[in-house]
């Protein structure tokens, strides 16, 4: 889909700018899924990957970082959503884990695990603004302590933060997934590859075969 | 300007640049219509893998878009796409990418007589000299008309004003490299992309214009006026790149 | 990196552009202490008036810079700045411009004994190939270190290779050309300025690494991060531009 | 001087950005001089040239067209006042003449015409939103016929336009400046030559000898 929106709104979380735009029609958004939103600005040669953090009553929240030259009132073209977003199971504990400290990215994540009827535990370093007090809050160190507890776990962060903590983590049969926050400049329509990740069934394109991947296909750079 | 020889004739200036618009033309695209040609993702005879330190890097009028060129060798290609340039609607350009004249003979050799196909274009690569080069496009030289794409900042050299003699059909200005510090203290090395490369791309084509061969301007252009102003410069077309990924700038 | 022979040793890394500071060292000038070396605006031997067409056109990442490089010749320079470089606490460099060797020469010999003028640097002109450049630098060899200083975007040819062996003491990678249509539709081409340029002039410096001569990274470089990166790379010094006039950039 | 400041207000006049910023020190300004002013943002290479169009109880307003990216916050780094401004002689009437339909450039002259006790009448295709009462409005194109009238004549505009108006207006005897506006990337820093103007008395540099120059020295281009 192809939208010209305006940037309607603007706030600062956690000392980086998060926005709201106003989409005139629904929208069905997967939790992980991104759009590419280009503005007209002559000094931003790439559209800026965004993710939505809030999609209610025709109003989309895009979670931060947002590019700093944005301001309120700046027309954005957008292409999206993009990519495979998470696939969460109907379980009765979810464990979401902010390995870079933003949380907004993971935020329609939680929404919908709430809505499906779970506890949901957040693993971060910084804790988010608003939360709702269903969701619990613990330090990302303790990530290691719910092996037993989670039945389903969902990553968000770069590439070699997803492999490290992998690598720390050990879930034998519980379902794990990870958003891998990447540059995906072309969002597939160049094959350009330079969100390339290496997975057990071969190279994939995050912007298309991701950003979302299945936690245990994921493999060393 | 100097036009396209016979059988390189465009319906419109207007192209893609390689590395844009992946392997296959599809009509679903945001592309300017007609398209005057379709060029593929760069072709290596092996398969390639992402580079290890594949980045995309922003800075002030573009990015710098390091990849190492991935693709899956020539012969999975034609397998994957080569009914699909066939039955396109534009002719397909196929960008090469090779490391000798003889690993490139071998590749043209293979797309000759393939239907959809309309033109090679050669990438010369960064460490290549003139003479590497023109023996890189003498090796391409066969049934299809061959174009030679070089970054923009080696329109000045004198190797280039040998091309038209050697049977070469048109010369691609393409994009420039360029390289940037990462946080681990090493440098990554790519290509630039970006409206920042306009003033050059369009210094270069004026340049050009002494090579008896028409010009393609293949890097820096993301406003109409760009493109107006490269193609009133001298360029027989234009290929675009990441503005196919972004839409049109203002202004 | 290669350090400079001697008589062109610099007290610190830190040098002006040719154009950025004009014709005299003014300590009031916000330049990092101590300086390696001032450099002049180019001088020629004539006068030279301003370009008709002068202008500063801005575009993403960078400006636009046609002046006509005018100044009021060798003589007048002479008159008007030589004290002044001869009072000057830091080295001075004259950058010389010119149409002919010969025409180098007189300017060389007029300037060769003056107190405080520690170098030569030669901006080699736009339309000058090869061999035209290095018979200029070969007319300012005398009693004076020269340094030659061409757009950063002719390091990879192959005549710098031969620079080294003609006794010149370095080389300075300056600002490139562009051009810009301007409302008229005619085009204006000049030097361009600006941090867009910093991925290039890096490239540019890993390049010109083959040349066994102490490089002077002299365009793009608008960060105190730009700066480290090309020493990092391999420059002996650095020249600044446009960030002098502005001030240092974030990040 | 060299200050750095926060620009604090942002509006929009006549379509064009223009702002106010606060100065921690009383600032001497002359009526035609210029501030080269730098935001820290990377995607300007230059300083923008920038004239004050009040100055007042700490408080430097600041003439369209700002820069379009700099918004209410933007850091700046100011150097100046730069040049040679007007000066306005003690007269009893005088005409300025916005050749470019901005006449904020002309504000701290009007105001100063005023005080001085002077009738000022403005010239210019464009009326300005708010202007003193005591500021007679009129259109451009009857600038020639104030010729017997004015005592003094300041002309605002570029090179180009200054030149064109100066061959059709015959003000023998009469005071007459005009603001170059060009230009000025060095501030005179460098003697770059981009802002060289042709005068009777050779080539001068508006960003030094200038902006504002005395009428009847200009030479066509
Ligand atoms: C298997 C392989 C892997 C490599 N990986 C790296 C790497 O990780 N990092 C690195 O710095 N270098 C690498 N190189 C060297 C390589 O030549 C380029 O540096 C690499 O293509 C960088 O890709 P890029 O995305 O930066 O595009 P660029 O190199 O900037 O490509 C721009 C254009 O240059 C041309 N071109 C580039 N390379 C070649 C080539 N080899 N032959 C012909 N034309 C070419 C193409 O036309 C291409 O469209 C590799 C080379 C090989 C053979
Ligand atoms: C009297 C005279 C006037 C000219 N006026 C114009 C003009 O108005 N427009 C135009 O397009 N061209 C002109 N030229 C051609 C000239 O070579 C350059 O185009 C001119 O210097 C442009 O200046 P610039 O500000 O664009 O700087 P650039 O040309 O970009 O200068 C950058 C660097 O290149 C070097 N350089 C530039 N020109 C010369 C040269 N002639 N000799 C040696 N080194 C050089 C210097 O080192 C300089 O620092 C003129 C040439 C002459 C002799
Ligand atoms: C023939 C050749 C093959 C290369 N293959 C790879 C590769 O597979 N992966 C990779 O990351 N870099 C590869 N490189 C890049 C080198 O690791 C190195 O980054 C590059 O040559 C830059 O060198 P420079 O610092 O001299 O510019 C290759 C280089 C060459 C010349
Ligand atoms: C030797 C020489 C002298 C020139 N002198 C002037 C000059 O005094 N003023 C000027 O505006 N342009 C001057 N020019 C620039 C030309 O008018 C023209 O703009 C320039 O050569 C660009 O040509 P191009 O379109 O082929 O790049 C000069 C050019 C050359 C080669
Ligand atoms: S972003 Fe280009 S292939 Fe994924
Ligand atoms: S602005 Fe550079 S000399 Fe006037």
């Amino acid at each position: 889909m192809e939208l010209n929106v305006e940037l309607v709104e603007l706030r600062l979380e956690g000392g980086l700018l998060a926005g709201r735009i106003h989409v005139p029609v629904p929208v069905q958004i997967t939790a992980g899924q991104y759009f590419l939103a280009a503005s007209g600005r002559p000094d931003e040669a790439l559209a800026a990957v965004v993710f939505p953090a809030g999609n209610m009553d025709g109003w989309l929240d895009l979670a931060p970082p947002l590019p700093s030259a944005w301001s309120a009132g700046t027309l954005l073209h957008l292409r999206g959503p993009l990519g495979r977003g998470f696939r969460l199971p109907v379980v009765r504990r979810v464990a979401l884990a902010a390995l870079d400290g933003i949380t907004a990215r993971l935020r329609l994540l939680w929404n919908q695990a709430l809505v499906q009827g779970a506890e949901v535990a957040l693993f971060t370093r910084r804790i988010p603004a608003s939360l709702p007090d269903a969701v619990e809050v613990l330090p990302l160190e303790s990530l290691p302590d719910v092996s037993g507890w989670a039945e389903y776990l969902a990553l968000d962060g770069t590439l070699p933060q997803v492999l490290e903590w992998k690598s720390r983590l050990a879930f034998p049969g519980v379902a794990a997934e990870a958003l891998v926050n990447l540059p995906m400049p072309c969002g597939g329509m160049g094959e350009c590859g330079v969100c390339s990740v290496r997975t057990r069934r071969g190279w994939k394109h995050a912007c298309q075969d991701g950003p979302v991947f299945d936690l245990h296909e994921l493999e060393a750079l | 300007m100097i036009l396209p020889p016979p059988g390189l004739e465009l319906a419109s200036p207007w192209m893609n640049a390689a590395g844009s618009m992946g392997f296959v033309p599809d009509s679903r695209l945001p592309f300017p219509h007609p398209m005057g040609a379709f060029v593929t993702n760069p072709i290596s005879r092996k398969p390639r893998t992402p580079a290890e330190n594949r980045t995309c890097i922003p800075y002030p009028g573009g990015c710098l878009l390091h990849t190492g060129l991935p693709n899956p060798g020539l012969r999975a290609v034609l397998r994957q796409a080569g009914v699909r340039w066939a039955r396109a609607d534009v002719p397909v350009w196929v960008h090469l990418l090779a490391d000798s004249p003889a690993e490139l003979a071998e590749m043209v050799r293979a797309l000759e007589g393939l239907e959809g196909v309309a033109a090679l274009e050669v990438g010369i690569a960064p460490t290549a000299n003139g003479e590497d080069a023109l023996a890189l496009a003498s090796a391409a030289l066969g049934e299809l008309p061959v174009v030679v794409q070089i970054p923009f900042d080696r329109a000045d050299e004198p190797w280039l004003d040998r091309l038209a003699a050697l049977g070469v059909s048109g010369l691609t200005l393409g994009a420039p490299r360029g390289s940037m510090p990462v946080p681990d203290g090493r440098l990554v090395s790519g290509r630039l992309l970006g409206p920042g490369l306009f003033p050059q791309v369009l210094a270069a084509v004026r340049s050009a214009r002494r090579i008896n061969l028409p010009l393609i301007a293949g890097a820096g252009l993301f406003q109409q006026a760009h493109v107006e102003a490269v193609l009133a410069a001298g360029a027989a077309a234009v290929q675009l790149d990441a503005v196919l990924w972004r839409g049109w700038m203002e202004g």
